[in-house]
């Protein structure tokens, strides 16, 4: 099974290289874009076969390594 | 010859580039604003390294649409010398100035710390006071070393002799333990197929008195010195064999 | 949003973390009760992190005048004279609470705050130092908190472009609760061109530079630092901050370029408690008002309070008095390096504190009782009954150990003995050109550009020797850090602090924090180091067990010739080898007693400080006069550990050692003892004599034997393979940290 | 108009955070997790109303500057 995992910046928490990225859309004339925020995506292969031992291991990932709890949000998705 | 140093928001060795040129090389020098539209004159310019706008999404994806990249391109297509350092040779391959990309390193730390480097091409603007086969100790510094390029590309830039450093073992051998970041055949600095546009992650600003790490670094910025001098491309204009600052 | 503006209860004020008395006496200066605004800025100002009310008393035992004193404690930073026109501005500051919470994060923004706080009085920040202290490595967190740790102060400290040519590390099962992370800055300033952080002149605006604000860290470092741990810290979670690097390097380039513009009267950085200690400081400091039109705050978040924005500790702002009419040099200088820059308020000759919000006003308070009638508490202090510096260490029921090679290479092999290089080396220490000595010597050496001179620094404290005695253990903090700068061919000419305590509330702690006080004070006197500044982080407590007391302080040391700087490694085969010093019968605290022996007891080593003085005398005039090779002061591990090291800390080939040690004490004593005041020299035979004449009839000049071959050989005891050595000691570090999972994330991609 | 862009290695092209976060996921005790790639994710609003003008806009931002074509891949959601 193939998991799709979303770690994005919690709400509230700075987020520099969105920041960043998005000044600098504005300066390549890009002006009508903003909030900008940057995370990470994170594509793995699971062996696992029953969804919902998938979607548990997947959860225990994230939380333990894939996304920093203190400022990071993480959604993940789970394909055939 | 007249030397140009880009300030990028995030540069921090341009300060130590321009201190070496000045006061150890005793070159004209130019500091360069990244608003600037134009080079004052510059034969020769350097991208410095740092952290241009903080390296945020890759590095020297944003630095790359600053005004003065206009010219610094221009001055590259018109056979003039320019040099990135570190981060000025990231900024060179994102604007495609050079081939290939930077990766984090393939330990994902930040290195700092004295490295050797073997001189594979002598036959270039940056390299000419070097003897071929040279080992030479310069610092790196940085977390983004990785050098990687399509197969094709690396095929060529490899039969054209395009790679001047590769990254050496204590024996000087072309080995895994010599390599720092995990760069493809270990390169540690390229030109483009014209020679006249270099870049390189080590730290030649910082290996150029005796006190400080050595003064193998003089030996890039001399070579540039002579080849200016010599009448290879320099200023956007004509060849000019001056030489001025010897 | 009224509401903030309705009288509040005591109840709030006793969430706030006031106490009955300190509100009631609130309500007695202002004649009524604070609103929700008030009592947030009073909290804050109040809380032990800002307001120091458990330690005020004792640091004014400290020393802090000097012949080149510029300025001492009480503003953003220290700044110490160096002639040529030139001064050192220098501090060093705790964040260890945060970078217990979040490391990457935590260490990033510690970096980040002691560079403001330097740059903030005019300085171009030229070195970081860092001095980091964890728990074991069998502590399943540690390895996760060390990689954060380093990654953060790299992260910053690399991007913003300052090198990181210093610190120390440590670990302790002490620390398993509360890891230490003091981040030091050192910076240089012309004389003439000094900014202080004081308010002048009525009408001036009072303008905002930097980020904009959001609601990071509300309560975070001032609240954060004023409370135990209660074990789950992750409730404290949401107040930790994000670092901006890139951010904070345009600030930087912004301010010193604006400071050559005489367009400002004062600045402050926005540190703990933001805009409301930035505010009311520099009006206190000016004995004048101020008045903030909180509308104009740049703010990153809709709907954001007054409350929140007077306590929001968003980082990389800082708070500017200019001078009246020229606002616009301001603006200009930060646009240009895409910064916002905007008038906030004015400065007033009423002595209040004013904010207003939509028209209204929603916190008037005298600036003195946020200040200097902020509580100063004379703490109750006893000594603890376990203190373990009484059971004496009965060496007669030691066993000696029977291989003594094994027990040095054990020693090189300890954590806390090892090469640091797997740290360092993740930081740049070479950018800005300056680094003559760069990390792995006794101290770091920087030349100071446009003349002779150059600074040395070292940061140290041993909290074993302080937990055993805080007195002796302070004093030898003191005295082990001039040694280092003494070492490499530095004078000692100014110290800077960061003491690291328990609860403040509990008589022992406060015990351990007044001894290490007066350890510094004696010090500092006899050594004639003035405290020029510091930092006191207290409530390093988790469920009760408190780390070890840990005063940390760090030497600032000038070479007035850049030439006569020294590094702690063997050069010439042939030279011979030197001790300066007296090696006593004495073990208590050694690490070679913790590893081997499994026993943290004893005394600390016996240290008297004016024999200190005389020893960084004659070695100091040695290495002025030439006479020197080398120079390497001994501390944990003993005189063996420090052998070693000369042979193969150097950057290049490993250099042997011939000794032969005469002496009636034990030989484990004798080896791996920690007696102070001992210097190991290498140098050439000829100049012995002159040397001896230095020292005089005060200080012992030990010949021990000369630099021989690729072994070192401490007759009749050692004889090891000094590749051996040095394999052991710079694997030692990488061996324990490689096999970290995890983390791999955490630092920004 | 909300745009979701995904950002990944090339295939062929190392991924040197990938693997090392396999790496920690086998050491945590992950053990049939393989195939590991970490990419950038990247939110941001547009103005724009229609969806074509907001497509070909998001794509050209992608190429100038959110993915390095030389080593990364895009894709891209737009949503209301
Ligand atoms: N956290 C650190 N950051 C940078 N350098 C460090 C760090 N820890 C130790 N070092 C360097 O490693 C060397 C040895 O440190 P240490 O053993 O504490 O020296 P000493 O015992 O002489 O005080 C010194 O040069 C020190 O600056
Ligand atoms: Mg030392």
């Amino acid at each position: 099974m193939r998991a799709r995992v979303f770690i994005t910046p919690k709400q509230g928490v700075l987020d520099p290289q969105g920041k960043a990225v998005e000044h600098s859309l504005h300066s390549l004339g890009f002006k009508d874009v903003h909030d900008v925020r940057i995370g990470k995506y994170v594509e793995l292969v699971l062996e696992a076969t029953d969804r919902q031992g998938a979607e548990q291991q997947t959860d225990e990932m994230c939380r333990k390594l894939l996304a920093n709890g203190v400022i990071e949000d993480y959604r993940f998705e789970l394909t055939e | 010859m007249r030397w140009g140093v880009v300030t990028f928001p995030g540069s921090n060795d341009d300060h130590d580039t321009q201190y070496l040129l000045d006061h150890v090389l005793g070159q004209d020098v130019v500091a360069l604003w990244h608003k600037d539209r134009e080079l004052q004159g510059a034969d020769c310019v350097i991208l410095p390294g740092g952290f241009s706008y903080g390296d945020y999404l890759r590095c020297g994806a944003v630095a790359r649409f600053s005004p003065i990249m206009e010219p610094i391109i221009e001055h590259a297509r018109a056979g003039g010398f320019v040099w990135g350092i570190c981060n000025g040779f990231q900024i060179l391959c994102e604007s495609g100035l050079l081939p290939g990309a930077l990766l984090r390193n393939r330990d994902l730390r930040f290195i700092c710390r004295p490295q050797r480097l073997r001189v594979e091409e002598t036959g270039t603007p940056f390299s000419n006071q070097c003897r071929s086969g040279e080992i030479l100790t310069l610092p790196i510094k940085h977390g983004d070393g990785f050098y990687i390029a399509d197969p094709v590309t690396l095929e060529q830039i490899e039969s054209n002799r395009q790679v001047v450093l590769r990254y050496v073992d204590a024996s000087g051998r072309v080995t895994a333990d010599g390599n720092p970041n995990g760069s493809i055949n270990n390169i540690a600095g390229i030109t483009n197929a014209r020679r006249n546009v270099f870049g390189l992650m080590p730290h030649p600003e910082h290996a150029g008195e005796k006190g400080l790490g050595g003064e193998d670094g003089l030996k890039l910025f001399r070579s540039v010195m002579t080849a200016h001098a010599e009448g290879a491309l320099g200023s956007a204009g004509a060849p000019t064999a001056v030489a001025s600052g010897l | 949003m009224s509401k903030q503006t309705d009288p509040v209860s005591e109840r709030d004020a006793i969430d706030h973390g006031l106490t009955t008395d300190e509100f009631a006496h609130i309500c007695k200066v202002l004649g009524r009760n604070p609103n929700m605004v008030e009592l947030g800025v009073l909290s804050v100002m109040w809380s032990e992190h800002c307001s120091y009310k458990s330690s005020r008393r004792h640091l004014k035992r400290l020393p802090t005048k000097g012949p080149r004193v510029l300025q001492g404690p009480g503003e953003n930073a220290g700044v110490i004279d160096i002639g040529d026109g030139l001064a050192v501005v220098f501090k060093m500051e705790s964040h260890n609470h945060p970078s217990f919470v979040e490391p990457y994060q935590g260490a990033a923004t510690g970096v980040g705050g002691i560079l403001r706080d330097v740059f903030t009085m005019g300085a171009r920040p030229i070195a970081n130092l860092n001095s980091l202290r964890f728990g074991s490595f069998d502590n399943a967190r540690t390895r996760f908190l060390i990689n954060g740790v380093v990654r953060g102060v790299g992260g910053y400290g690399n991007c913003i472009g300052v090198p990181t040519v210093g610190g120390e590390v440590y670990f302790d099962a002490g620390y398993n609760g509360n890891n230490l992370v003091n981040a030091f800055t050192l910076g240089i300033v012309r004389t003439d061109r000094i900014f202080l952080a004081k308010a002048a002149g009525i009408g001036n605006p009072v303008m905002y530079v930097g980020s904009k604000t959001g609601r990071d860290g509300i309560h975070g470092a001032s609240l954060l630092a004023s409370a135990e741990f209660s074990g789950e810290a992750e409730v404290k979670r949401p107040t930790v901050q994000v670092g901006d690097p890139f951010t904070e390097k345009l600030l930087l380039e912004a301010c010193l370029e604006l400071m050559q513009l005489d367009a400002i009267v004062a600045i402050q950085d926005m540190g703990a408690a933001g805009l409301t200690s930035s505010s009311v400081e520099m009006a206190g400091r000016g004995g004048m008002g101020i008045d903030l039109d909180l509308d104009k705050i740049p703010v990153r978040e809709v709907g954001m309070t007054p409350y929140e924005m007077l306590l929001s500790e968003s980082q990389e702002r800082m708070l500017i008095v200019a001078h009246r009419g020229k606002e616009d040099i301001v603006e200009r200088v930060f646009s240009k390096w895409d910064l916002d820059a905007v008038v906030v308020g004015t400065v007033t000759d009423d002595g209040l504190f004013r904010a207003r919000f939509h028209g209204e006003e929603v916190a008037c308070i005298p600036i003195p009782l946020v200040t200097d009638e902020a509580p100063a508490y004379d703490r109750p202090l006893e000594a603890p009954a376990d203190n373990q510096a009484n059971p004496l260490l009965a060496l007669d029921q030691l066993p000696l150990p029977g291989d003594y090679n094994q027990v040095l290479l054990k020693l090189l092999d300890s954590p806390n003995i090892a090469s640091k290089e797997w740290v360092y080396r993740q930081y740049d220490y070479l950018v800005r050109s300056n680094s003559i000595v760069v990390p792995g010597s006794d101290a770091a050496v920087l030349r100071v550009k446009g003349t002779q001179k150059g600074v040395a620094l070292s940061v140290d404290c041993n909290s074993r020797y302080c937990q055993l005695d805080p007195y002796v253990g302070a004093m030898i903090a003191v005295v082990e850090s001039a040694r280092n700068v003494v070492c490499s061919g530095a004078e000692p000419i100014g110290l800077t602090d960061c003491l690291n305590f328990g609860n403040p509330e509990k008589p022992a702690i406060m015990w351990h924090f007044s001894e290490a006080i007066n350890g510094i004070r004696d010090a500092c006197n006899v050594l004639g180091v003035p405290v020029v500044s510091g930092n006191v982080s207290f409530y390093n407590e988790t469920e009760g067990r408190p780390i070890p007391p840990t005063p940390t302080v760090a030497m600032v040391g000038l070479l007035e010739n850049i030439d006569h700087h020294m590094t702690q490694w063997f050069r010439n085969e042939g030279d011979i080898i030197v001790m300066l010093g007296r090696t006593r019968e004495e073990l208590g605290g050694s690490e070679y007693l913790a590893l081997q022996h499994k026993k943290v007891t004893g005394a600390p080593p016996w240290i008297d400080l004016a024999f200190e003085k005389q020893v960084q005398q004659v070695c100091l005039g040695a290495i002025r006069e030439g006479l020197v090779q080398s120079a390497h002061d001994t501390s944990e591990g003993g005189l063996a550990v420090a052998l070693a090291e000369c042979c193969i800390s150097g950057p290049g080939p490993v250099m042997g050692a011939a000794i032969e040690l005469e002496g009636s004490i034990r030989p484990d004593a004798l080896l791996f003892g920690e007696s102070q005041s001992r210097i190991i020299l290498s140098m050439r035979r000829r100049h012995l004599a002159r040397l001896k004449e230095l020292a005089g009839t005060d200080v012992p000049v030990h010949v021990l034997g000369e630099v021989r071959g690729r072994r070192l050989v401490i007759a009749p005891l050692i004889d090891a393979d000094c590749e051996q050595l040095r394999r052991v000691w710079t694997t030692a570090l990488p061996r324990r940290m490689e096999s970290e999972a995890g983390e791999v994330l955490a630092a920004p991609a």
